[in-house]
């Protein structure tokens, strides 16, 4: 029910009890958070820069949000992506649901972090050791993963 | 129309953003990117594979068939590798 | 790697930072916060105590963060359960696993908590609003889940 | 060898934890209830629904099979709702 598209780092634990304080009517609440990983395998920091297209990204967000209420009867729920130079360690993406009930919380979860994986209108731009950049291209797996909630129309509910 | 170009295509076409009047004869995003590639080599290389070009039209994904009357955005990008 | 049976509360994005600072090789973290729901519809808050069966519930713990991380490549995992008197809206238990993908970060996540709803020696006393109390039965769909992960031996991998 | 009562167990015995001198006769789980039903009515009402009773000997689940030998310690409890 809230997406933000920002430089700024975020705090999960604050992002949770914002989400959940107030609303005892949650049960479970499933947190996905996505770092920039260490691709130089320790020899040096890597970095990079994520591009995006704003105003499309507002909308595309906000309209995967609403598709995981419409699929899941979910409470609360949180996007955040940031945008920017990040390094190896950084947050990059959050993810949100909560729901009365764990397996639904987890599948929204889920579904919100593969689905925005595809799209969401975001390009990293990695930074190499010899200060050259090369765009990182789109993995098969994560095209994969959110086709895999197209063909599962068996989670689909009434909203 | 606005233009606009992300990532590698914002690159090598050296443009982020640009206004342009559409010809009459560009119909669709497929004669659109025909046109584009027409001004010159950059465009021409940027645009050659349309096989890696993802498109939006009024920022809703979009297909080389989508028409474009009444178009006020156009965007061009590589495949998405945000998350 | 840790686990952590406490009467006191826990904040989720503090032990998600420590589990991640220092560590580039994670790519993503899940998070899974179980939550006091309140089952009285508004009318009055619930609460409940939780008892456990102290030396038994730190081995059962440490047994099943132990298969997770013979299951699945994580870097890192935390499991915290609290036990004591527990208001609505109060935390109960926070289940984090940390990887390089997000695949195996949500999976080891799913499979902490649905075998630690089946594993480990809690009982729920829920107090009702006449002042009586009841404990809470085992629901036949947590030990659906949690077998779910013995008979998915595909999911099993080398350590 | 220390015997604990968790949850409506500890509850409708009226024990947490007791430490108590194994009969010769108890061998086994089923056994070791058997004898500890002839305790009292309580012990005999709590006890009397097995399936209802999951069990642990030296902190390791256990079935009313388990031999108890140098058993140092037997758990009673009912399913577990943790979580």
């Amino acid at each position: 029910m809230a997406i933000r598209v920002q430089r700024e780092d975020f705090d999960v634990g604050t992002e949770i009890a914002a989400l959940t304080d107030e609303n005892p009517r949650i049960g479970g609440v499933t947190s996905f958070t996505g770092l920039v990983r260490d691709m130089t395998e320790g020899a040096q920091t890597s970095a990079m820069t994520l591009e995006h297209y704003p105003g499309m990204t507002e909308k595309m967000l906000a309209a995967i949000d609403a598709e995981a209420h419409d699929r899941w009867p979910l409470e609360a729920s949180l996007i955040i992506h940031r945008y920017g130079r990040l390094e190896a360690g950084d947050r990059i993406v959050l993810v949100i649901a909560a729901s009365p009930h764990r397996d639904d919380a987890f599948e929204a979860c889920r579904f919100l972090i593969d689905w925005l994986k595809t799209r969401a209108p975001f390009w990293k731009l990695e930074e190499s050791l010899n200060g050259s950049s090369r765009w990182v291209e789109a993995k098969e797996a994560d095209d994969d993963a959110a086709a895999r909630w197209n063909a599962n129309d068996g989670n689909k509910r009434a909203g | 129309m606005k233009i606009l170009y992300f990532a590698w295509l914002r690159q090598r076409t050296g443009i982020g953003e640009e206004e342009i009047t559409m010809p009459t004869a560009v119909r669709d995003v497929a004669t659109l990117i025909d046109w584009l590639k027409l001004r010159g080599p950059n465009f021409a290389e940027a645009l050659e594979d349309t096989s890696a070009i993802r498109v939006a039209v009024n920022q809703e994904f979009a297909t080389l068939d989508t028409e474009l009357s009444g178009t006020e955005e156009v965007a061009l990008f590589p495949p998405m590798t945000g998350g």
